[in-house]
């Protein structure tokens, strides 16, 4: 067993800790920038991960897969967003509706929620229950985010999170769904970002700021 | 044979009724220490008025004049129902008691009209006590004639007194008890009697029947008197009928006849007396008190048709 | 061939029409495509009315069920192209109106549904719907007020998340697929999953918390309640033609995908798993929008609710299964969505002449607008499903399916629901339409309605009373055909 | 020959809409469309007569057609109910003609002739559908033909209100008859009414009592029962006379018919309850209704309320036969149901009469407030014996077509003392004292309405002017009067048919021979009663006209007569409990009462069921409707939460299902 399948075992063990310190970090972020970096520093244990699955499973499609991980999530989704952000010249605070604190207790009570709820699949169906339960914090924690953050940028990386933890269970469970998928939803997120990106900018324009929560116009 | 024995039952009670409401004047007025008009003066004052013209309202329509005679001819039709002498009446055989009050209905429903149609108040104060009174009188009638007729087992007013006949004195169960009071009461309201309403009263504060016919004058208040006379007739003899059967004749026998026609006046004399006591000792009810004393009548027929079904 | 043309057209169309800068000749080639793209539908149902099912490579498959919702498709697009037509004259000089980018938008709109329903297999299907969020996502927001535009980034807000979850609902059935013995890259091919879903009973868990995650991703698309926020906001700031073509074919473009899943999970692990969800989302949304729709005060949002109300009622159906149930259910939707196309076309000439989409502040709407109310009565007793017109059939087979299986509540539910949704409806259209018109009644310089307006509006009106008085033979076999391909 | 005769009618009732097209173009054919329906209605009539006759079961299928099954037949309860539709139709088309003519100019008369048909066609299917959906399409389009007859009058202020109402209510019943039909369903194979009947053997004894209360409450509020009657006195004045007659005298009825249909014919036998329902329904709902409307004013309002006592009486008759089936006693249920039937057709005759009638009053003067009219008989005569015949059709008084009917319940009410059970053996013979407590009650209100407008003086210039309505009205009220008197008179020429009818839908029993002596009394006493007034008719009586007595004063002018509601201020104040009138008068001027210069008495009647009953049933809709309002915040993190609590739930329910 080689140096090298024994590097790739290792990332594969270790980017479950990786993934629940981004988790925890960006709960805490209070700067947009910051939680942006965060995602992308997400992306890329997640390609990581990817690589050495590939590696250990011997299948090009993974490779291709991971090489669009890199490309889509890591590089162009993270440079569009802080382009975004730069060009919206609004406070850069995240006013969030709970303090920081709170936010990584609740992010915290969400990681031990997703271990609870995954061990039973995990055992039905023999998966690697600490990476399933990565992927469900994840996505319980995308969906705290949207919730809590009031600004819209926030909420935009709040979905990438939870696309994050469902791309990552996809992963996991099926070593990969058909090429052909992936590249379609990998497109569908883009062309997301990118509308969100421009509903992002209309919103300033016609309101002046970006806070999601004073939108409030339609109701009943 | 019979028909032509019930033609002259029918005959006897339109005929004899004007001399029943002479009777109970007299009577009356020897209680009050007057002597009183003679029992015929009711058959004079017919002639009278029917010698007379009629007098009509200018704005009254056709109406007017029709109504005394639909009144007269209705409660004419009402008569043949009672088997008074002889048991069996001209209609009372085929018809059924349901039939009776709604002739009386009828009678009262155009006299009410012909009231309106006069076009004076009085007209009007008339017809609506009268038609509260006569509302409220309907349910008690019926139900008490439904007590009886149950009894019976037939809504024919004949083969009710037939089978009331067939019974001797004694054997009459508290359903006729309790059906005999609600029917007198509801007659008492019907004729409009003293409690009810007063026939000799021209105050415009108590008079029901009176204010309705204030307008008529001549041969149509000829006919409106005479059905009023024959209407309290009417009613005497059918709670005679139905009550205190005894003494008419089951066969169409002259000797039948005659001892029937002698228990007919007895019994009418004895209902007259009593009516002409009952109207000197008691004073006229204020006109929102009739209604519960046609209630109590009401109670007291419902009780009589519960009974029916409890003593079965 | 015959698949990828109608696929493909609207996409260059798209982009054809975004090279033409003078708004009356992009509309004249954006009817040109349009035309051109009913053809190759109707050639396509054509054919496959006769085929049966249509295979072409890996990833387009046409069968009975395409072919109903294609009609479907099909008919209201040709409607709605042609009201658009006109409808352009109404919107104000202020806002961004230019037609070019409208009509490049609705074809790429038309591609996304295209490809939902021709797609073979469910990963395709999943990435068709999400791309049909964002193609519409921008038409919500064309109008570029302040409503539009929180309308639109609510709508593509909440749809995105919703369809987050289809996806790992999707993922989910790839993974029992994998589990249960398909190959792995067929194993997201619903023709596949179809014949290999009875030996997938093993992953019963798997398919159970698939069908969960399906439900409430594209529960969301088609509205129904709890998930159905997005709805009102999205389909009260679209513009009108663009507000028909949400709540007819978006909406029946998610159920199709619904219908697609429920097949498989109903012949994997037996119906009645998800049989109940179905009933249980479909009850609420009726009750719920029956009871929002007394309180509304814009037209439209009132229309949006009534949406959601046919959708939970389609929903039953669905539920309920069954010869009766899903022929109700199928039905409905298509009634439905005629129905609502026509509503949805007299929001255009009220807005105009009384300024403003509020109904207390619309009155003698029968004097000032003589057609137009001719038009909402219509439109009103039949969304009321009242008996001239195709909902009453529709509704009735769906209470006799709920009657024989004694569903004896979720019918009387049913049935209440119904009811105060008519008392709702009757009581604001009545109000719109007595009374008299206040101010100068502006029926002088009231543009005369156009010919394709007047066309467009007949053959709805036509086509409901049609199949209200008697459903053609050839819709009752297509009917059935799809009703084979679910069982 | 029937099929022949039947189906012209529904063709021809078709074809009227389009030949109002055609009339509206070419001035000539104008009467065309008014021809056209008129024949149809007599040859739907003849073909309901030989159906009735010869018991023939005829059927037209139209399933290839409709999307469900789609059968009409005629048997003998569709054919005496289709004679009902016809029979009172064609005068009412007749006194529409000219009533059209003089109220309605250009494109609202083609409408109502147009709507007129199809309202028309749409009872006859109802009455005639074999199949629940036949039935139930064509009962919701009934109600839709006659909501668009009454906007064609107008569509404001209390229209609007009172047309919602009426939608609003019959929409709510319509949903509950729909329930009643589809309840038989896990039960039966298909929903044509043969596997309904079949299926009714093997229902279990909840659904059978599910399908009644159901059927009851739909049909209940169609016909117009108490708590359910609210839409009738505000939808039935605001119609044009000639489809408020239509509306009061048929279209009630084809609510009695289902119900019939359900009860008799698809249920059969039940536990002996429902009969109470129905008898204690049917007693309320005469009792309030006459009350209500001896308070009434306005004539259409009052003829709307009296509908309401007819139904409750018609009603009485069904609990009672209802009842007697229950107790096993067939012979005096078919007595109790022919009461029923007949007082069906003798109040679309009479009711229908008195509609058109208002229709007519109010053509000659314009106004229905019973306060303005009066001395109306001298100036209209015709319509003024007309209007007396139907008053007294209507109160029961021997010699017209009510008492007969009113005769037939009394004598099944008497027959009910002879059951074994001790319980109906008392409520039954009870209820004709109510009976006759409704009866009494309305021969108070109908002398008012026709002493106080046809009689006495007339209290308005309107009035006064009043002048005599067209031929054609005329004969068109004639023939119902007349209908109204001949039935009176020889009940015998629809008691044999109807002995039929009976049979069908109550097996296993003989006609009681108590039902056929009335036919042999009546004759009798109708020539005692007419040839008495002829006779003294006869005789010379000369007569002078002065002027009314007026205690000697001079001049007495029409404000002196007795008003409608002076006429019933004394039952009013007897029944206070049912109105509790809150009584003002104003005596003017306010600072020396001792002089008055005008005194005004208002009384208005504080009980009503809206504000005891609906109101507060609307509020509290509209009140959860509000709240559930408030979850749409408009905030899209809330909207996100939402749909996670969502999934939780959905989740959670999936663990533990």
């Amino acid at each position: 067993m080689g140096l090298v399948e024994f590097a790739a075992a290792k990332t594969l063990a270790s980017s479950a800790v990786f993934l629940f310190i981004t988790v925890l970090l960006i709960a805490a972020a209070t700067r947009t920038s910051t939680c942006i970096v965060l995602f992308a520093a997400q992306c890329a244990v997640i390609t990581m991960q990817v690589v050495a699955m590939a590696y250990l499973h011997r299948s090009g499609e993974a490779l291709v897969v991971a090489a669009m991980v890199l490309l889509v999530k890591v590089l162009a989704i993270p440079y569009a967003l802080l382009r975004i952000r730069n060009r919206l010249n609004v406070p850069a605070d995240i006013s969030a509706s709970t303090t920081a604190a709170q936010s990584v207790y609740i992010a915290a009570a969400l990681i031990l929620l997703a271990f609870a709820v995954v061990q039973p699949y995990a055992r039905a169906f023999a998966l690697d229950s600490e990476m399933l339960a990565v992927a469900t914090a994840l996505v319980l924690t995308g969906a705290f985010l949207m919730v809590s953050r009031k600004k819209a940028l926030m909420q935009v990386i709040g979905l990438l999170v939870l696309e994050n933890g469902i791309f990552l269970a996809a992963l996991t469970t099926t070593f990969g769904m058909p090429l052909v998928i992936e590249m379609g939803i990998f497109f569908d997120l883009l062309m997301c970002v990118l509308l969100m990106g421009v509903f992002v900018f209309r919103i300033r324009d016609t309101f002046e700021h970006v806070d999601v929560s004073r939108l409030r116009r339609l109701r009943g | 044979m019979t028909f032509a024995i019930d033609l002259l039952q029918l005959l006897v009670i339109v005929g004899a009724a004007p001399l029943l409401s002479g009777v109970v004047g007299r009577i009356k007025a020897r209680i009050q220490n007057r002597r009183g008009a003679s029992i015929f003066r009711p058959y004079a004052e017919l002639r009278k008025l029917f010698g007379k013209e009629d007098l009509v309202p200018p704005t009254a329509s056709p109406l007017f004049r029709l109504c005394p005679v639909v009144l007269f001819a209705a409660t004419l039709a009402a008569a043949a129902f009672i088997p008074a002498l002889h048991a069996s009446a001209l209609l009372g055989n085929t018809g059924d008691f349901i039939l009776l009050v709604y002739l009386l209905a009828l009678a009262r429903f155009f006299l009410i009209l012909g009231a309106m149609d006069g076009g004076s108040s009085f007209g009007g104060m008339g017809a609506s006590r009268e038609a509260l009174v006569s509302t409220l009188a309907e349910a008690p009638l019926l139900l008490g004639l439904v007590a009886v007729s149950i009894v019976a087992h037939s809504t024919s007013v004949t083969s009710i007194v037939r089978w009331a006949i067939g019974r001797h004195l004694f054997q009459l169960s508290p359903v006729h008890a309790l059906a005999f009071v609600a029917l007198a009461l509801v007659a008492i309201a019907e004729t409009g009697r003293v409690p009810v309403d007063n026939p000799t009263t021209h105050l415009e504060l108590t008079m029901i029947h009176e204010a309705m016919v204030l307008e008529y004058s001549g041969p149509s208040l000829a006919l409106i008197e005479w059905a009023n006379a024959i209407k309290l007739n009417l009613m005497l003899a059918l709670l005679i009928a139905l009550f205190a059967p005894w003494g008419i004749a089951s066969s169409a026998s002259i000797s039948a006849l005659a001892v029937a026609a002698v228990a007919y006046v007895l019994k009418m004399a004895v209902l007259a007396i009593s009516l002409a006591v009952l109207e000197s000792s008691v004073a006229k009810l204020r006109m929102y008190r009739v209604p519960d004393l046609l209630g109590v009548a009401c109670a007291l027929s419902i009780l009589a048709v519960a009974f029916t079904a409890l003593r079965r | 061939m015959t698949l990828w043309f109608p696929l493909l057209l609207p996409l260059l169309g798209a982009f054809l029409v975004l090279g033409f800068k003078n708004p009356r000749a992009a509309v004249r080639v954006a009817l040109g495509i349009g035309i051109a793209e009913v053809l190759l539908l109707g050639n396509c149902a054509w054919k496959l009315r006769s085929a049966g099912v249509l295979q072409q490579g890996r990833y387009l498959r046409a069968d009975g069920l395409t072919l109903f919702f294609l009609i479907n498709l099909g008919l209201i697009f040709a409607v709605v192209l042609a009201y658009s037509v006109g409808y352009l004259r109404h919107i104000p000089k202020g806002r961004f109106s230019s037609p070019r980018w409208f009509y490049a938008l609705v074809f790429l709109f038309l591609f996304t549904m295209v490809a939902a329903y021709l797609s073979a297999n469910l990963g395709m299907l999943w990435i068709a719907i999400e791309a049909t969020t964002l193609a519409s996502a921008l038409l919500v927001g064309f109008y570029n007020t302040k409503g539009a535009v929180e309308a639109g980034w609510k709508y593509l807000i909440v749809c995105t998340v919703g369809i987050a979850f289809a996806l790992f609902g999707t993922i989910a059935f790839y993974l029992a697929a994998v589990r249960g013995g398909v190959p792995a890259e067929m194993a997201l091919d619903w023709a596949t999953l179809m014949t290999a879903a009875p030996g997938m009973t093993a992953a019963r868990e798997l398919l159970k918390l698939a069908f969960v995650f399906a439900a409430v991703g594209y529960g969301t698309k088609i509205g129904l309640v709890p998930m159905h926020s997005w709805l009102p906001d999205a389909h009260a700031e679209a513009p009108a033609p663009i507000s028909a073509l949400l709540s007819a074919v978006l909406l029946n473009c998610a159920m199709y995908a619904l219908l697609r899943l429920d097949a498989i999970t109903s012949h994997a692990i037996g119906g009645n798993f998800s049989h109940t969800l179905l009933l249980s989302f479909g009850g609420l949304s009726l009750l719920a929008s029956a009871f929002l729709m007394i309180v509304q005060r814009d037209l439209k949002r009132l229309l949006a609710y009534s949406s959601i109300e046919h959708m939970g009622i389609v929903a039953l159906g669905v539920g309920l299964g069954g010869p009766l149930g899903l022929f109700g259910a199928l039905l409905h939707a298509f009634n439905h969505s005629l129905a609502k196309t026509l509503l949805f076309f007299t929001t255009g000439s009220v807005r105009e002449t009384f300024g403003t989409l509020r109904m207390d502040r619309i009155r003698g709407m029968g004097r000032a607008l003589p057609s137009t109310s001719a038009v909402l009565v219509v439109g009103g007793l039949a969304v009321a499903g009242l008996p001239p017109f195709g909902l009453f059939v529709s509704e009735f087979a769906i209470l006799m399916s709920a009657f024989t299986q004694s569903h004896y509540l979720l019918a009387l539910l049913m049935l209440a629901a119904i009811s105060i949704a008519f008392g709702a409806l009757l009581y604001h259209f009545q109000r719109m339409l007595s009374g008299e018109p206040p101010g100068s009644p502006a029926s002088a310089n009231r543009p005369r309605p156009l010919a394709f307006e007047i066309a467009a509006v007949s053959i709805c009106g036509v086509c409901l009373l049609i199949l209200g008085l008697h459903v053609p033979a050839v819709f009752i076999s297509v009917l059935h055909g799809a009703m084979a391909v679910l069982q | 020959m029937t099929e022949v005769l039947f189906n012209s009618l529904l063709v021809a009732l078709l074809a009227v809409p389009a030949v109002t097209l055609v009339s509206a173009r070419w001035k000539k054919a104008a009467s065309l469309p008014a021809l056209l329906l008129l024949g149809a209605l007599l040859a739907g009539a003849l073909a309901a007569v030989l159906a009735l006759g010869r018991g023939h079961h005829l059927s037209v299928d139209l399933s290839w057609l409709a999307p469900f099954p789609f059968l009409l037949a005629i048997d003998r309860l569709s054919a005496y109910f289709l004679l009902l539709i016809c029979v009172v139709g064609a005068p009412v088309v007749l006194f529409s003609t000219a009533y059209v003519e003089r109220h309605y100019k250009g494109p609202r008369r083609h409408w109502l002739w147009a709507l007129l048909s199809l309202f028309l066609l749409s009872m006859v299917v109802v009455v005639t559908a074999a199949t629940a959906f036949a039935f139930l399409f064509a009962w919701e389009l009934m109600t839709l033909f006659s909501a668009a007859l009454v906007l064609i009058d107008g569509d404001d202020g209390d229209w609007r209100r009172n047309i919602f109402i009426y939608l609003l209510m019959m929409h709510a019943g319509a949903a509950a008859v729909v329930g009643a039909f589809l309840v038989f369903l896990p039960h039966s194979t298909g929903l044509d009414f043969a596997s309904l009947r079949a299926a009714a053997m093997v229902l279990p004894a909840g659904a059978r009592t599910a399908i009644f209360l159901l059927g009851f409450i739909g049909f209940g509020t169609k016909a117009g029962i108490v708590p359910l009657h609210l839409w009738l006195p505000k939808a039935h004045p605001i119609a044009p006379s000639p489809v408020s007659a239509l509306m009061s005298g048929v279209m009630l009825k084809t609510a009695v018919y289902g119900f019939v249909r359900l009860v008799f014919d698809l249920l059969g036998p039940g536990p002996v309850w429902w009969g109470y329902l129905v008898l204690v329904a049917g007693a309320v709902s005469g009792l309030l209704g006459v009350l209500y409307a001896i308070s009434e004013h306005d004539l259409k309002r009052l003829l709307a309320y009296h509908s309401v006592e007819n139904i409750g009486i018609i009603y009485l008759g069904l609990g009672a036969a209802m009842v007697f089936v229950a107790q096993h006693a067939p012979a005096w249920a078919m007595l109790a149901l022919m009461g029923a039937l007949l007082h069906s057709l003798n109040h679309a005759l009479f009711k229908s009469l008195l509609f058109l009638g208002a229709g007519a009053i109010a053509d000659a003067t314009h106004t229905l407030d019973l306060e303005e009219l009066g001395g109306l008989f001298q100036r209209m005569r015709v319509t003024g014996t007309v209007f007396l015949v139907a008053c007294c059709s209507i109160v029961g008084l021997p010699l017209f077509n009510g008492f007969v009917s009113e005769w037939l319940t009394f004598r099944s009410f008497v027959a009910g003392a002879n059951l074994a059970e001790v319980a109906p053996a008392i409520v039954l013979p009870l209820m004709a004292g109510v009976l006759a407590l409704i009866g009494g009650l309305a021969a108070a209100c109908f002398a008012k309405v026709y002493g106080v407008a046809f009689l006495g003086r007339p209290r308005s210039l309107e009035a006064a002017h009043a002048c005599e309505v067209p031929w054609a009205m005329q004969t068109g009220m004639a023939v119902l009067a007349a209908a109204c008197v001949v039935i009176g008179i020889a009940p015998g020429i629809v008691l044999r048919p109807l002995g039929g009818v009976v049979e069908q839908l109550i097996p296993g029993a003989a006609l009681p021979e108590a039902a056929l002596t009335v036919t042999r009394m009546i004759p009798w006493v109708a020539a005692v009663v007419v040839g008495v007034v002829l006779v003294v008719r006869l005789l010379p009586r000369i007569s002078r006209v002065t002027p009314t007595w007026a205690c000697g004063l001079p001049g007495l002018d029409s404000r002196m007569q007795y008003t409608s509601t002076a006429f019933s201020k004394p039952l009013r104040k007897v029944f206070s409990q049912v109105y509790k009138p809150d009584r003002t008068v104003e005596i003017l001027p306010v600072d020396q009462p001792c002089f008055p210069k005008s005194i005004a008495y208002r009384s208005v009647r504080t009980t009503s069921f809206e504000r005891s009953l609906y109101r507060p049933a609307l509020d509290a809709i509209v009140a959860a409707a509000n709240r559930l309002r408030r979850l749409q915040t408009g905030n899209i993190q809330v909207y996100l939460l939402y749909m996670f609590l969502a999934l939780i739930a959905v989740l959670v329910y999936m663990r533990f299902a």
